[in-house]
């Protein structure tokens, strides 16, 4: 990256400048909540300012660190389950209309029910430890990265597949060499919803049984009645997730450059 | 000049024997008769070429053989085994250049060679000399959408050539190309048609082109696809552009574009036209 | 050899009737009986008495109103040992409002959540004031919600538990308590639980858990209530705890220790006429079906 | 449809064989559970047997009926004005880096927050209405009509947009001409995820504030520990949602007959 | 035979004028240059060819004019307007039939008069009759993916034509039709050209095609893009096929293949080739 190539430099600066954007927006909120704030006086119970919000982080960052580590790992054990069961049974759905029928109705069904009224039993079944938020983190995922799949496995051009089946290509390959690297720009969009939701997941999970992590850290709050401390963890929890969306985001701009969406708009030479 | 009416000669050493094929598509408006009673047979080593009108069935003719689309009625053979599913050993040019987006050129040619499991420095030493010798030297590393309409057409040709193929399907391979290119290709598919003695089955609008490659040519008629001639090609091997030139050529042109006139596929405004090449 | 594990888990985040366990545990006595306890904050009384009905922890601390409906669809649990025996149900209203008595509330609105030991005794508490879901606003939020809306006066009243809310919404809303006694709602506040299978294989520990909650209360009651405050917020100490609301807390429960049919009795010991009064509660407020035994709701077995 | 036309007939033939696999299925998972309960015999606390839920049912038909209709239309009501919004973010992203930037990163930010967190300030700043659960319904559903209309929209053939360039489209026929269109496969495929998780956030909304709904019904039953009466809710939002859903994949086939993924595997033809 | 190096005649009723035009494509392995130094003037009511090999820059130069690719340098003026964007009243065949799915055949022919907000029936019945005339009638209710492929690009070119555009850009607008159909579609494009009048740029393969329907043919040359020669063809019109055997017609169609063959880009195996068409 320490290239003198001045397309990488243009892409470095493109770069810097999107961050910049991003970064005045969120100073134009912080702002304009802090005045409201202040001229409204609502009490914190209500709504805090963003200076008292920081000054309940600075109070104890290590502790937030430590919340927002757990809840990262939950989040990522459920992301990274959902996506290894949610592409399988992708391909199974696409495969087999018997699949079709009966796992995607019943994924269906279950996603239905919320998962805050299925973690109580999710507990008493699987206790009070990791496992219960690791799978609700996995259910909330799922779902998406399942139906983006399948929507990206199947909007295949039939003739790229039958260049491979000229080739007597195994319905494998097929798989693993058309199917997939053509379904993969709608693959990365359902990553996208599911590593949001993989995060809400953990949270749930945590919020049903926990001694660790946001989740948690906002219900003892919310116990409390410390509203800028519960703020302290939704704020965090909003950089936690914006951070993790642009790095599945990151991982789609390396893994796809050839994608149409993923081209500099106008097309390439602008 | 030999002209068969139905097929054939040889059905025991047909390399691709078809019999009675009829095509259908089904579509929401109804079925679509797209060939009907096909009868053909193909040597092992042969090189035929299929002309015909636009929408007469060719291409449908074509993955039929390659066993991409079922067909409703009728029998395909191939070296003796009755056709389920695409044969093994067949390269296929498609007439749309169906190149991989995410795929660099050089890997795109390649993919044939990953189906079949062969892999490591030699084959891809041979894609990039086959991307070469198409003139598409120092492409290897750009994607698909870089490159202009005839050089997406020219790589896919690379790609079915790769792996040598016994059989080899192509669907106007150099529709998209300029008479230059063209006349170039043209040369270098009879050498390596020479020296490898593939089995060819060619689709093509060219009439010269069809003539110039072919050891027979296959002529179409549409409403519904169907054969209305094969005639022989008795010109002798190797063939220099200068071929294009004698009589003997002229005489198989003129007497396709003859057929084709008769058939009210080839109208004119002029009535002393019909004869010559001029596609 | 190694000390006997036990899980305890409580009905909430940490608040004052939580005292005697964190005092235990901050001073030892858990280890010098030979036990080792793990002390859970909860998620709401119901969801506890899940967990343990279902065998993921071994005690809860819990609203004991809530076992005769429990019992009755199938629960296993009983109560081992009462702390607060007194209820301590009441809405709470603004500390300078004219609301004296359930008809008062004729025309307002009051809060609640879904799982609170108010839901059983909503409507019947309403009818000792003449009136209904249509004269009286009753809002169903969430736990977490509950506070808020009320200290945010989008309600008149919020249907809780003294010691648990009066110290809190104190700094936001200074409130006075209306109790549901006064309209005859009688039932044990908070008790430790477990299952039948619990009580019968696992006695031994169970006493000494008992015998620690006794020595724990005792002490507190004697004069150390700041302690104990401490005690929670060493125990917790993430949670930011407010020793103040802790200390009124702790006190209010002590206030609600007996009912005249358990003075001068050892803490934890639970009256059969304090069970038959909340049986019969819970049977005219329509929340369980007449006739079943009292006697199988609790033990005094660990009682000494 | 009472055509004699034999694709029709054997369209429709193909749609009761479907179902009845379904059918088969769910029956096979009711035997299943009930032989399990039978054998096991837990405690109806923890896990009814079907026929217990069933019965439970029957003692009030209608008060389960009238709260699957107030969840159902919350959820309409969420999902609808989540599409609109939904679409009309993404071709503000789609066509504006600002917007992208800024409005996008809030959203992703904003997703990563639960809404059972948020909830008790919805219930704070919109009452108890039925303002904060179509609210709750229309964040959750949000997210996933954006990500995918924004991946549909810039999934265009770049020549397609040149045909209608060369003809002097206005952008705003462009998108309607072009990129709607050929985004569409890809909307729907969010669309099928947002109407799942628009009921769930109706529920979750009913769960923080509400005195109807489904939601509602299960925090009652959770409160009284009727476990049965729990798990009528839940199959009946089980139910719901597998209904939503088909109702909008129906539509996808309605409105998209011309996409890959929508005809005849194998081509057309078979 | 007016052989023009460079350029030009009549700058001031030039249609389209190009000067100077030179277009380098970005891409992560570093700038392609497509274009360079292009000089063209198209003079209103004019009908001008492009040759050249595969990948000379036919399609950028094009889609240049169409205001569909910004220029890297130089200038494009369409009707005494600076070029910035599409001008009005152009009509354009893509190289790849860009047709849409969602659509049936004669609703894609349609979708260029919706766009300048022309509707109604008079419009379908146009779009009917242009596809009639293009051997599409029938087809009108189809999808593109039930089309063969030459049946596609001359839906295109119904689309193009739609709605009478005074400019009209063509990106080998025959290069998937067979020899007879094409010879027709040369006989009526030359129709419509003579009955309206339009400017026409054409891009093509076929020297023949080139020569019998142009004013003027460009030639171009690869390594970069860049006209060699340009010729004007002093033909009578309206033409008829049968022009093609005349000798004048030869001789333009030498001269071309002389020019491409000097140029390296025709070759043969055999020294004797190099005059006659046999595209
Ligand atoms: N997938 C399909 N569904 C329905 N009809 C089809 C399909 N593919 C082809 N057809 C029809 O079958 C007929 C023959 O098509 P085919 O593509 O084989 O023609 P072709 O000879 O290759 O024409 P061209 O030279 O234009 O490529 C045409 O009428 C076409 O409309
Ligand atoms: N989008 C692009 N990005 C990068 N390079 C491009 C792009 N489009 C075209 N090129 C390059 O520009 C050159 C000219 O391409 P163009 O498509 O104009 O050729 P052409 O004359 O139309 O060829 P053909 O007859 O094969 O269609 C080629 O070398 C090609 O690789
Ligand atoms: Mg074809
Ligand atoms: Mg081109």
């Amino acid at each position: 990256m320490s290239d003198s190539n001045p397309l990488f430099a243009s892409r470095t600066f493109r770069a810097l400048h999107e961050v910049g954007m991003v970064v005045l927006l969120l100073a134009g909120v912080v702002v304009v909540w802090e005045a409201a704030v202040y001229v409204f006086k609502p009490a914190p119970l209500i709504l805090p300012s963003p200076s008292g919000i920081w000054d309940e982080f600075l109070l104890a960052p290590a502790y937030f660190l430590r919340m927002s580590l757990f809840t990262l790992y939950t989040t990522l054990a459920g992301f990274v389950l959902a996506v290894v069961l949610g592409l399988g049974l992708a391909v199974g759905i696409v495969h087999s209309k018997f699949m079709e029928r009966t796992v995607y109705t019943l994924l269906v069904a279950l996603n239905s029910v919320p998962k805050v009224a299925l973690a109580p039993l999710f507990v008493i079944w699987m206790g009070t430890g990791i496992e219960p938020k690791i799978a609700i983190a996995l259910m909330l995922a799922l779902f998406s990265v399942v139906i983006d799949a399948v929507l990206g496995l199947r909007s295949v051009d039939p003739d790229m597949v039958n260049l491979a089946r000229a080739s007597r290509a195994s319905s494998f390959d097929i798989l693993r060499k058309i199917r997939f690297p053509n379904a993969l720009p709608s693959v990365f969009a359902g990553l996208k919803v599911a590593i949001s939701f993989a995060l809400v997941g953990a949270i749930v999970g945590e919020f049903v049984a926990g001694s660790e992590g946001l989740g948690f850290a906002i219900l003892t709050a919310q116990g409390q009645f410390d509203t800028p401390r519960v703020f302290v963890c939704l704020i965090l929890l909003g950089l936690l997730g914006t951070a993790l969306f642009y790095v599945v985001e990151a991982l789609e701009r390396l893994l796809l450059p050839w994608h149409v969406s993923q081209r500099v708009p106008g097309g390439p030479g602008h | 000049m030999n002209v068969h009416t139905a097929s054939m000669t040889g059905t025991a050493m047909a390399y691709v024997s078809i019999s009675g094929v009829r095509k259908t598509y089904g579509s929401p408006r109804g079925p679509v008769a797209a060939l009907e009673g096909i009868d053909l047979q193909v040597r092992e080593g042969e090189f035929v070429s299929i002309l015909g009108p636009s929408g007469c069935g060719k291409s449908t003719l074509l993955k039929c053989i390659a066993g991409l689309e079922p067909t409703t009625a009728g029998q395909i053979v191939i070296d003796g085994r009755p056709l389920k599913g695409p044969p093994h050993d067949m390269g296929m040019v498609f007439q749309r250049d169906v190149l991989l987006d995410w795929r660099t050129i050089l890997d795109n040619v390649l993919i044939t060679a990953e189906f079949i499991g062969r892999k490591g420095p030699e084959v891809r030493a041979r894609a990039s000399a086959l991307l070469a010798r198409f003139g598409l030297g120092g492409f290897e590393d750009r994607h698909p959408w870089e490159l202009s309409g005839g050089m997406r057409q020219r790589a896919a040709i690379c790609r079915a050539l790769l792996c040598d193929p016994k059989l080899l399907l192509m669907d106007e391979p150099f529709g998209a190309l300029d008479a230059m290119t063209r006349d170039d290709l043209n040369l270098e598919l009879a050498r390596i048609w020479q020296d490898t003695r593939k089995t060819v089955v060619f689709i093509t609008h060219g009439i010269s082109e069809a003539v110039f490659l072919s050891d027979r040519v296959v002529m179409m008629d549409r409403n519904p696809g169907r054969i209305v001639e094969i005639i022989d090609i008795d010109l002798p091997r190797p063939r220099h552009l200068a071929l294009r030139e004698t009589p003997e050529f002229g005489r198989y042109v003129a007497h396709i574009r003859h057929l084709f006139a008769s058939l009210g596929i080839l109208k004119d405004d002029d009535p002393e036209t019909g004869s010559g090449d001029h596609s | 050899r190694a000390d006997e594990k036990v899980s305890v888990r409580l009905d909430f985040s940490p608040w004052g009737v939580h005292a005697g366990m964190h005092l235990a545990k901050e001073k030892g006595w858990f280890k010098e009986v030979g036990l080792d306890v793990d002390v859970q904050d909860g998620r709401g009384s119901g969801n506890t008495l899940q967990l343990v009905n279902a065998g993921q922890v071994d005690v809860g601390q819990i609203q004991l109103g809530l076992l005769p409906q429990a019992r009755e669809n199938g629960s296993t649990v009983k109560s081992f040992a009462g702390i607060d025996k007194r209820t301590d149900l009441a809405v709470l209203v603004d500390k300078d409002s004219p609301i004296q008595k359930v008809q008062d509330f004729k025309g307002k609105s009051l809060v609640v959540f879904a799982a609170s030991p108010w839901a059983p005794f909503i409507d019947y508490w309403l009818k000792q004031g003449g009136l209904d879901r249509t004269t009286v606003n009753v809002m169903v939020v969430d736990p977490a919600a509950v506070w808020g809306t009320y200290s945010a006066k989008r309600a008149d009243g919020l249907m809780s538990t003294v010691p648990s809310a009066i110290p809190v919404v104190e700094p936001n809303r200074p409130s006075k308590a209306i109790l549901a006694e006064d309209v005859g709602i009688a039932f044990p506040s908070y008790g430790l639980i477990a299952t039948e299978k619990t009580i019968e294989g696992r006695k031994d520990a169970l006493k000494k858990l008992v015998q620690v909650q006794q020595k724990s209360w005792d002490y507190i009651r004697n004069g150390h209530v700041e302690e104990a405050a401490e005690a929670i917020i060493k125990q917790r100490p993430d949670a930011k705890l407010n020793k103040k609301v802790l200390m009124e807390q702790i006190q209010l429960t002590i206030d609600f220790f007996d009912t005249p049919e358990t003075k001068g009795k050892p803490i934890g010991y639970q009256a059969k006429e304090d069970w038959i009064k909340a049986q019969k509660s819970a049977e005219t407020a329509g929340a369980i079906k007449p006739g079943t035994d009292p006697a199988t709701y609790y033990t005094n077995e660990f009682i000494q």
